[in-house]
């Protein structure tokens, strides 16, 4: 039922979310979040950034964890679209979907999926400052935002 | 076994993939990286701070510790980065 | 910067989007909530619904709200818009759109504005089942959802 | 004072609003509940759950002990619906 796809092209919000909600009236609430590559200032100013990504695993790591959001809230449909290659300030890099019937289930599953796609999705950042090409860091606030959701041990998937 | 690398494990191994034989007492993940930094100045460099280094089997997350009997495709990374 | 808008017709959440973010590349996050008309099923079933409005104090009131959420995140664009009038299921009844460097605080503030709407906005609700129009009761929940908010009083906003 | 009914409130009164000129001794918003339901059945079962009330005076909700000096114009409704 989850819509999930990698691609160097832009996504379109509306036609996602019309695609999920098509001929549906039990759907209450539709939580979308975009990500969006921010261009920064100053010294922390960026021209581009690429990101790169493991094909297939990058799939299937995200399906996994649809299936655990789908598993812990009531959904009634999923979208992750994520982009990969140069993009540069300004451009789309994610998208997140999410459709319940009530609002605090959308809501849930939506922050719940981006928090892992921060850290555990096998994506990389790097950012073209000036000459220089720079891997993105880690971020502590992301990797503790992923942890707040953890469960007890699911196995192979919940290692790291 | 074949190994991928990606981002600047990839960049500092200078190359995205590669198929090894590594000796029958290499078991786990962790033993993996002690003889690929034997490898050479290159492998050296990019698994210097083993606690940066991320790895899959099998396109799954796993463990230092992780066994790799029956593994096809071990990846090596960093900590990730998207979304 | 916040627009706000009551309205009988429809909304279009991608020129929304495309409006908030245009000529911006320092916004990281945009979090979108679409609220939908809900069918219901047996003998929930309704065939429409129709929102009832204070005009004037709708508009201050979700003002309100939305001034209190850009004191409290630190927002780079809020969206309000707010259907009345009948609808039918599937018909889209209210559009949350909020933008931030960071996915924490969209997130928290479009949850945060949703839940102040169920149950401060001057809405109501009635529901058309068979031949009865029904006036939709407060929901528990939602006002449980709003009490999570809650911060010291703020004089007469923090009344009820 | 001029006051406005929405939703089954406005229904059990029978009207959108009107303009009232209570006595003196109405002074809260919860005395001018008291003194609407004595006149006539239509308000005495619109406010016959006065916990189900809720008011606002110059579009700002207030609480039933709230004073109505300065006000303009006061609404009564149930619980709100919205969103």
């Amino acid at each position: 039922m989850a819509v999930i796809r990698l691609q160097r092209e832009d996504f379109d919000i509306a036609a996602e979310q019309r695609a999920l909600l098509r001929g549906r009236t039990d759907v209450g609430a539709v939580v979308t979040f975009t990500g969006i590559c921010r261009g920064g200032e100053g010294t922390d100013a960026i021209s581009a950034m690429t990101l790169e990504h493991y094909p297939g695993m990058a799939e299937e790591e995200i399906a996994r964890h649809v299936a655990t959001a789908e598993r812990r809230w009531p959904l009634q449909g999923v979208v992750v679209v994520h982009r990969y290659g140069r993009l540069t300030p300004g451009d789309n890099i994610v998208l997140v979907i999410t459709a319940a019937a009530h609002r605090g289930d959308a809501f849930a599953a939506a922050e719940f999926l981006m928090d892992y796609l921060k850290t555990r999705a096998p994506f990389w950042k790097s950012e073209e400052r000036g000459e220089q090409k720079i891997w993105v860091e880690e971020n502590a606030a992301d990797a503790a935002a992923a942890d707040r959701w953890i469960t007890p041990a699911r196995g192979r998937q919940a290692a790291e | 076994m074949k190994i991928v690398y990606f981002a600047w494990v990839r960049e500092r191994v200078g190359k995205t993939d590669e198929t090894v034989e590594p000796p029958a007492s290499v078991r786990t993940v962790a033993e993996l990286v002690a003889w690929l930094k034997d490898r050479g100045e290159e492998y050296a460099f990019a698994f210097e701070n083993s606690a940066a280094i991320r790895a899959a089997i099998d396109r799954v997350h796993v463990k230092p510790d992780t066994a790799l009997a029956g593994a096809r495709e071990i990846a090596f990374f960093p900590p990730m980065t998207g979304g």
